[in-house]
């Protein structure tokens, strides 16, 4: 790694106007993405930015990178496409819940599922934003929406536990203005080969404004976040005071210096264990009994698609006798006559 | 009693029995040899929906019919000889032998039983016999007697009699075993034993026919094949190789994003292959991730291809659009097959014309074009992929089920006589990159691909503007754009071949077709010709753009009638382009394609008017 | 000096600001009001396609055009009055002013920085000043010193300035105030401040329009509305409460299986709300879903629609087909938007036609009709159902973002008033039931939904047998069946009435017209009319089938001029079905409406050939 | 419920010839429906089978009830749509690895979250039948196919893990010839409310012939397979002498009577224990180091999408003024012109 970066953030810049409401939280997000490119070794022209269609899918034209604005629900295998088409290339998706996991839900399994090397920025803001408010499948059960003026009566997706559903190598979760740390985690999605699943918690100021609240305000932020590290214990709370740890097959807060426990105690971070029973049961701590989990959650190494489709065209072109289209014409049984 | 000769010009031969009797296999044997010892031949295989229905019934036939001899054109409208290995067979191809020709069964395996599994009475199908030349074979029976004493299980050797059957056919036929043999030593490499039963029941089968004098003998004149190389290819094996080609002459990297639908699946198989050439064939999750993991894959550099058939394309017709407005080159090959909904999956047919043309939202044009046979269907993918590459649009190519899974020897190419292909992508050392700035000749404009340093740009599928592909909302470059991407397509007229008149250019009355109904159809206007009555054909492959030379063509005649399996598309579609022309329509929409004698019976009344 | 006093038959008014500046608030007050008091009314919003773009660019600028008097069937090509919030705001809109029409503008906002945002300078917009009337109002100044005293913060206080402006339009149209001082009191009930605040600044523009002398004084000349009842409504609330409406009429549950798009969106949002009528909506997880599971709701006996746009119509093509074959009722109503792809979303645009025609694969007839005002979009939906239901098949009504998104007065009926829906469920007590055993009248099959006991049988989307329904490959089947489907939607023309010509029946020139083009194109024959130029005028509303009277009008005319907000679709349509008629395109493809004064230069064009 | 049952199996047999391949698992699921239908108290006439495409899928053709043979991958949405425009219906959804998990797998994962309530029967051959032989997201990676002709690059699903993922409320695992245990599966299937599960595995002698062996095998299946019944001890084996047990996070296999194991020791199956956890581990246990799981694995209480909805128009219903198309009409701001 060469200690001086070729890029600064603005590099990644574009020069069309950033057209999202002030206030949004994509903005932080952007900020956040084109930091992270900053920090990264790729050349600026091996960049890839592809999106569905939301407001969360417009990045792509704020970025000066190459970029493709898709169609609706479709970012998934418009980046699959990009990527086993030329695996030399960073690829990152950028798509909304709306996108991802309403009328995408299948592209996004099944990229998953196929460990296919991107990295995957969901921002989920638990609404439709671009077609002004309607409810997503990460909404809450009971919200009122435009299309649920009583309330939904659908129980919401939790994201990660369906990548995890899905068989996903990594899981990670964010929040849209803690832009340090989100940074640090696309660094480490980019790094990891395969579908890096990064969710991020985006605020839609005028749809679904401060849904996240009860996680992100001042008073309460300390005691419902716990940021993951790998090899780190699992501690949290305004005082540093709080863990988890296991109790028979359910996780549960402790208190260190209460009731005997100690740090020593406390679950240590483990991103890289393959069985996903203890990185589902972090993914699913909820409000109000339970932090909710942030950084990466879950990294572990698996063959990615895109390899081994290199690999197999390696390996079939060292064995076969056709190796151009002359050769496949006349293999086989032809004749000549004469 | 001497055995009667047949002295033909070709012949027409078909095998029927069930699903698991092997007759796919059967009639590619004979096809294969007709072709090596310098047939033309064409071929039309005929399945069930299901993959296995339940044995002895009329819904479980599988059947494969052939033609071989000088001229050949089609797969033939009445067999000469018919194979049927129980009664279902007989049953269902009743009705497709010529007046005397000859049926040979499988006298064994028309029990009572199997008669009511077919679902017909004992007389009642013993009428149908009348009129043929029949021969009742006791094939299964003498399978077993072939094979008694070769150690294999019964089941082993019953699975045999079909090569008893090849036996006698090429004995009917005057058509050597050998090459079957070689196919067989080939196929059985680790199991001696059985090719040698298979080899074996052949020579039985053949010495049989010999032996009966009821057999007829046919002698097929001999063609005047042209000098050159030769392969079978099927129309679907064509098509992938024409896109394999396509990407070698363009020095791009092949992808095929697709999900299997009958018929069009072997094309994706076919490219599965052909990792060996660097291809990459994608299998997604639904038609949608086939058609937009391209759609990436385009972006990306690539040669990017799809293909389906009906269902699937409507599924695709949204990304289509995105293509069309991003202006990406992509080839997306649509297998028609019988329609609406699910329909008819496994029979052809001509009516996803308007569904390439328009089904799409939005001013959204798109080239169309249509292959004709089986082995053009190479000739027409690669076609459709220069016309991709070298206009930066996508492209649809439409075969169908009848060219798709026919067969015919296939002259085949050398590479180096194929033209290359002038992809759009700009230089590396061009100063700057315009993504929409197009060249005044073509409007096409320029690609660059992730990786090229300096021309970063973003496309979409909000409308752009004009030269910088930004998004644009200004009412005027809407229009701009909209005229643009419609004159782009016009334009390709300049570059695809004038449409030439077959038959007689000076008669009165024109036969228009379109796509697969080319063999019938030039059949059946030379035969006439030779019984005296006057046609011109003309023949459609490039639907959009028409050959710039058509409405000339049109001007010529007197009536024009328009042949389609369909309920008549084209010819509304020629309505629309040249309303000025009387047309006459002549369709046909049963899953199977025109037989040559109901086109000549309609040409004759046309062309007396 | 005197006011001068203008008058008018009619005005033009456009309020023109940020997204967030309460536009479309302010535009809805005035057409409502102008509707309480006996004026007819057109309105056209016009937003942009991000939710709210930067602050003060051209890009953010959200309008309200209405059109109020006399005579009004469209929202107006030019505005007699433009306010315009900000420098953005003018610039966008300054080539629709009317010559020597008022501009108010808020001087406040006009500031070097505004101007920069706005990307233009100063003096170039100035230039746009020339030629009107331009009054330079310190709107947000004077609604800070309004609300001063009212503890009010700085930013609530600014949000009132729409008032102010409002306020300032009522006293120029002499229209009263008091209906939207109930307006404000009901939405504020809570928060009676608020209210007042509102009240008090709109009463002081009023006052202030008073005592300016530049402002000009409009009389509006009284209009003749029919007697009735009244309300407001946009084509899409029109469109949803259709659906209700005949849901009701056939005495079935409404289900309408969705995905929110724009410009349809407001269909299911429709539709959720009136649970309390027993209306299922269904956001499904795509429009495939939205589709298919209406098609579900259709087999279990409910009356099932759903509703879209473009890119959504296209993903749902292959499931129309399910709905073809099964011969399922269904409702697809497309709103049509700017195309191709993600194409201009905001815009509206009649390109979907041949999609809605064509767009699906095989032979797959279904009938399309299109709404061609905001208040008729209730009747087409009524009518689109009661064919659904009648006849046993899909329908797609079409309409576009110009008639959805656009509100009118509308005499709305007494359910009484409407005819009831007689569905073709068998009834209970049948003997048996056949699915497919035609009525030899209409070819429609009879329904039978689960839970009724004894009628048990099998849908789906192979070829079905003709009576029983059974699966069937049979190849002439295929035909009977094809050409069953055919007729079925064909002999619709005997139950939908003939086409009426407006205008000068007698004319030589016909104009024709579909769907949302018949304010304009009526208004623009009308007024033709009025300085002696003779046209007729043909509007389309079925267009599948056409009415069986089409080909005996086209034939009385010598000049048919076909006008489409598209690049030829209808028009192509005519040609295919009637080839020996001349017509003439009239096309316009910028994502806006016709101007009635295009249209008018053209048809003077036409006329004096 | 009444003692005398209403219909035999045969009632439920229509008069169309069965098509599958002699020997294919369809045809013996297909006699494990019709005796579960026998034997449940709903009327024949309110059955409704519905399907996608594929051979699984022509299921409704062979049923003596209203069935719907739909198109590919949208028996989910089909399926949805039935049930809630007429919630009384038992609606049986029949759908293969390829419908449901490739083309449908969006479906599939709605209906699942929505917890429509549906029987789900998921026939799983792991591969495409009806188009002779490609390779299907719960196809084995490495599998040659038609497609996939040097092998699948792709890592398959598990389908009860997608399950889960999608937050499901029922999943239950069956043998295409285990006629009794499929019926006695199913009736609990119809008896859940909410969108009921049942993977089947299905052999395809066709194109995938036996590739279930290393479960089902005479001389294996014993030690492969573990029966699971709810409140019963998670118990297998030939000797019936294996068992589960809980080791940290992850389940072991033991012997009783070994290292001091009793029966006592051994994990007691609870179908209705909501924390997914275990239930998720029982999804995953895979050949060789575990026996592979049948029964029911969950079933847990959850609200069912229409009946909810059937809840929300009730109240509606009983606040609004607004009953019926005249109210609606006249409601808001209207006025008269006389
Ligand atoms: C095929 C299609 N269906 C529907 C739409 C309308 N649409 C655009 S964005 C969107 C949802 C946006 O939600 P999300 O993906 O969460 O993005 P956000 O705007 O919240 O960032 C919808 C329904 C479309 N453009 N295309
Ligand atoms: C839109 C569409 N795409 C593709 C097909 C082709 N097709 C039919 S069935 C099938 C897959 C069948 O696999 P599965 O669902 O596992 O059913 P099985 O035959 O194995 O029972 C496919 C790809 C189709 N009919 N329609
Ligand atoms: S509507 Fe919401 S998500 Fe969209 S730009 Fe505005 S704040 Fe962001
Ligand atoms: S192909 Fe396979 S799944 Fe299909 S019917 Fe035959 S055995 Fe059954
Ligand atoms: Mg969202
Ligand atoms: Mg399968």
């Amino acid at each position: 790694m060469s200690t001086e970066k070729k890029y600064t953030f603005k590099d990644f810049k574009s020069d069309q106007e950033v057209r999202w409401c002030p206030g949004c939280g994509d903005i932080a997000i952007m900020n956040s993405v084109q930091k992270a490119m900053a920090q990264l070794d790729h050349n600026k022209e091996d960049y890839a930015v592809v999106s569905g269609i939301g407001c969360s899918s417009r990045f792509p034209y704020y970025m000066n990178t190459y970029g493709f604005h898709g169609i609706h629900g479709r970012a998934g295998v418009l980046a699959s496409g990009v990527k086993a088409a030329n695996p030399k290339l960073s690829v990152w998706q950028i798509t909304g819940d709306g996108d991802a996991l309403a009328i995408g839900g299948n592209h996004f399994i099944h990229e998953i599922r196929r460990n296919i090397d991107v990295n995957l920025l969901l921002f989920n803001n638990q609404i439709y934003g671009l077609t002004k408010g309607q409810y997503s499948p990460t909404s809450l059960l009971g919200q009122v929406t435009k299309t649920s003026p009583y309330g939904t009566i659908e129980e919401p997706f939790h994201p990660g536990e369906l990548v995890l559903g899905a068989r996903g190598t990594f899981f990670a979760r964010s929040i849209d203005n803690k832009v340090k740390e989100t940074t640090n985690i696309l660094i480490e999605a980019d790094g990891h080969r395969g579908t890096s699943v990064v969710e991020i918690l985006q605020n839609c100021v005028i749809f679904n404004h401060g849904f996240y609240n009860h996680i992100v305000g001042k008073d309460v932020r300390d005691d419902n976040q716990i940021w993951l590290e790998h090899g780190k214990p699992m501690i949290f709370g305004k005082e540093k005071n709080k863990g988890l740890v296991i109790d028979g097959l359910k996780l549960k807060v402790v208190t260190i210096g209460e009731d005997g426990i100690t740090e020593a105690d406390i679950l240590v971070h483990d991103e890289k264990e393959e069985n996903p029973t203890l990185h589902m049961a972090l993914i699913n701590m909820q409000h109000p009994n339970f932090p909710t989990a942030f950084g990466v959650i879950r990294a572990v190494k698996k063959d990615t698609y895109d390899s081994l489709l290199e690999k197999q065209i390696e390996e079939v072109k060292a064995k076969s006798n056709i190796l151009c289209m002359d050769d496949l014409l006349n293999s086989g049984e032809t004749w000549t006559i004469e | 009693m001497a055995k009667k000769i047949i002295e033909v010009d070709q012949v027409v031969v078909k095998f029927a029995g069930d699903s698991g009797d092997g007759m796919q296999l059967t009639g590619t044997q004979l096809s294969n040899t007709a072709a090596l010892v310098g047939d033309n031949v064409s071929t039309f295989p005929d399945y069930p929906a299901e993959i296995r229905a339940p044995q002895g019934t009329v819904g479980g036939v599988s059947g494969f019919q052939l033609h071989f001899g000088k001229t050949v054109k089609t797969p033939g409208d009445f067999a000469d000889v018919l194979v049927a290995m129980n009664p279902a067979a007989l049953k269902a191809n009743a009705k497709w032998i010529k007046d005397g020709g000859t049926v040979i069964i499988d006298i064994d395996a028309f029990t009572e039983k199997n008669f009511k599994k077919a679902g017909c009475e004992e007389d009642k199908l013993k009428n149908l016999y009348e009129g043929y030349n029949l021969i009742e074979a006791p094939i299964s029976s003498l399978t077993k007697d072939s094979l008694a004493e070769t150690g294999l299980d019964a089941k082993s050797i019953l699975r045999s009699k079909n090569m008893f059957a090849l036996g006698i056919v090429y004995n009917l036929f005057g058509r050597p075993m050998d090459h079957s043999f070689n196919f067989l030593d080939a196929k059985f490499g680790k199991k001696p034993q059985i090719a040698e039963a298979n080899k074996k029941t052949m020579r039985d089968g053949f010495n049989y026919a010999l032996a009966i004098q009821a057999m007829p003998s046919f002698r097929i004149h001999s063609s005047q094949i042209e000098k050159g190389k030769y392969r079978n290819i099927s129309g679907n094996q064509a098509a992938a190789w024409g896109l394999l080609a396509a990407a070698e002459k363009a020095e791009l990297p092949l992808f095929l994003g697709s999900y299997p639908i009958t018929p069009a699946t072997e094309i994706i198989q076919e490219i599965a292959k052909r990792r060996d050439l660097g291809a990459k064939s994608f299998q997604a999750e639904d038609e949608i991730g086939g058609i937009v993991t391209s759609i990436g894959a385009a972006f990306a550099g690539n040669f990017a291809c799809t293909s389906t058939s009906g269902p699937g394309l409507a599924l695709k017709s949204e990304a289509i659009g995105l293509a069309v407005i991003t202006e990406l080159p992509l080839v997306v090959v649509n297998v028609q097959r019988g329609g609406p909904s699910t329909g008819l999956p496994t029979k052809t047919e001509q009516s996803d014309l308007f569904q390439a043309l328009y089904g799409r939202n939005g001013e959204s044009p798109v080239p169309v074009i249509a292959a004709s046979t089986p082995s053009n269907c190479f000739d027409y993918a690669f076609e459709a992929s220069r016309i991709a590459l070298e206009h930066m649009t996508p492209v649809l190519l439409l075969t169908d089920g009848f060219i798709a899974n026919g067969t015919e020897p296939w002259k085949y190419p050398a590479m180096a006589d194929l033209p290359k292909i002038k992809t759009k992508l700009i230089s590396k050392n061009a100063k700057e990159y315009v993504p929409y700035d197009r060249d005044p000749e073509t409007l096409v404009r320029p690609w660059a691909i992730p990786g090229m340093e300096g021309f970063e740009h973003r496309l979409g599928g909000l409308e752009k503007m004009d030269k910088t592909g930004n998004v644009s909302y200004i009412a005027e470059n809407h229009e701009v754009m909209s005229i643009y991407r419609d004159e782009k397509i016009k334009k390709i007229a300049d570059y695809i071949p004038e449409i030439e008149v077959e038959g007689d250019k000076d008669a009165d009355t024109l036969v228009i077709g379109w796509g697969s109904t080319y063999g019938h159809i030039t059949t059946a206007v030379s035969q006439l010709k030779e019984g005296g009555t006057k046609l011109a054909h003309a023949h459609f492959t490039y639907i959009n753009p028409l050959p710039r030379n058509t409405e000339e063509v049109l001007s010529k005649y007197k009536n024009i009638v328009v042949c389609e399996i369909n309920m008549g598309q084209f010819i509304n579609y020629l309505r629309m382009k040249f309303p000025k022309f009387n047309y006459e329509a002549y369709n046909k929409i049963q899953g199977l394609p025109f037989t040559v004698s109901e086109l000549k019976e309609k040409f004759i009344e046309v062309a007396a008017k």
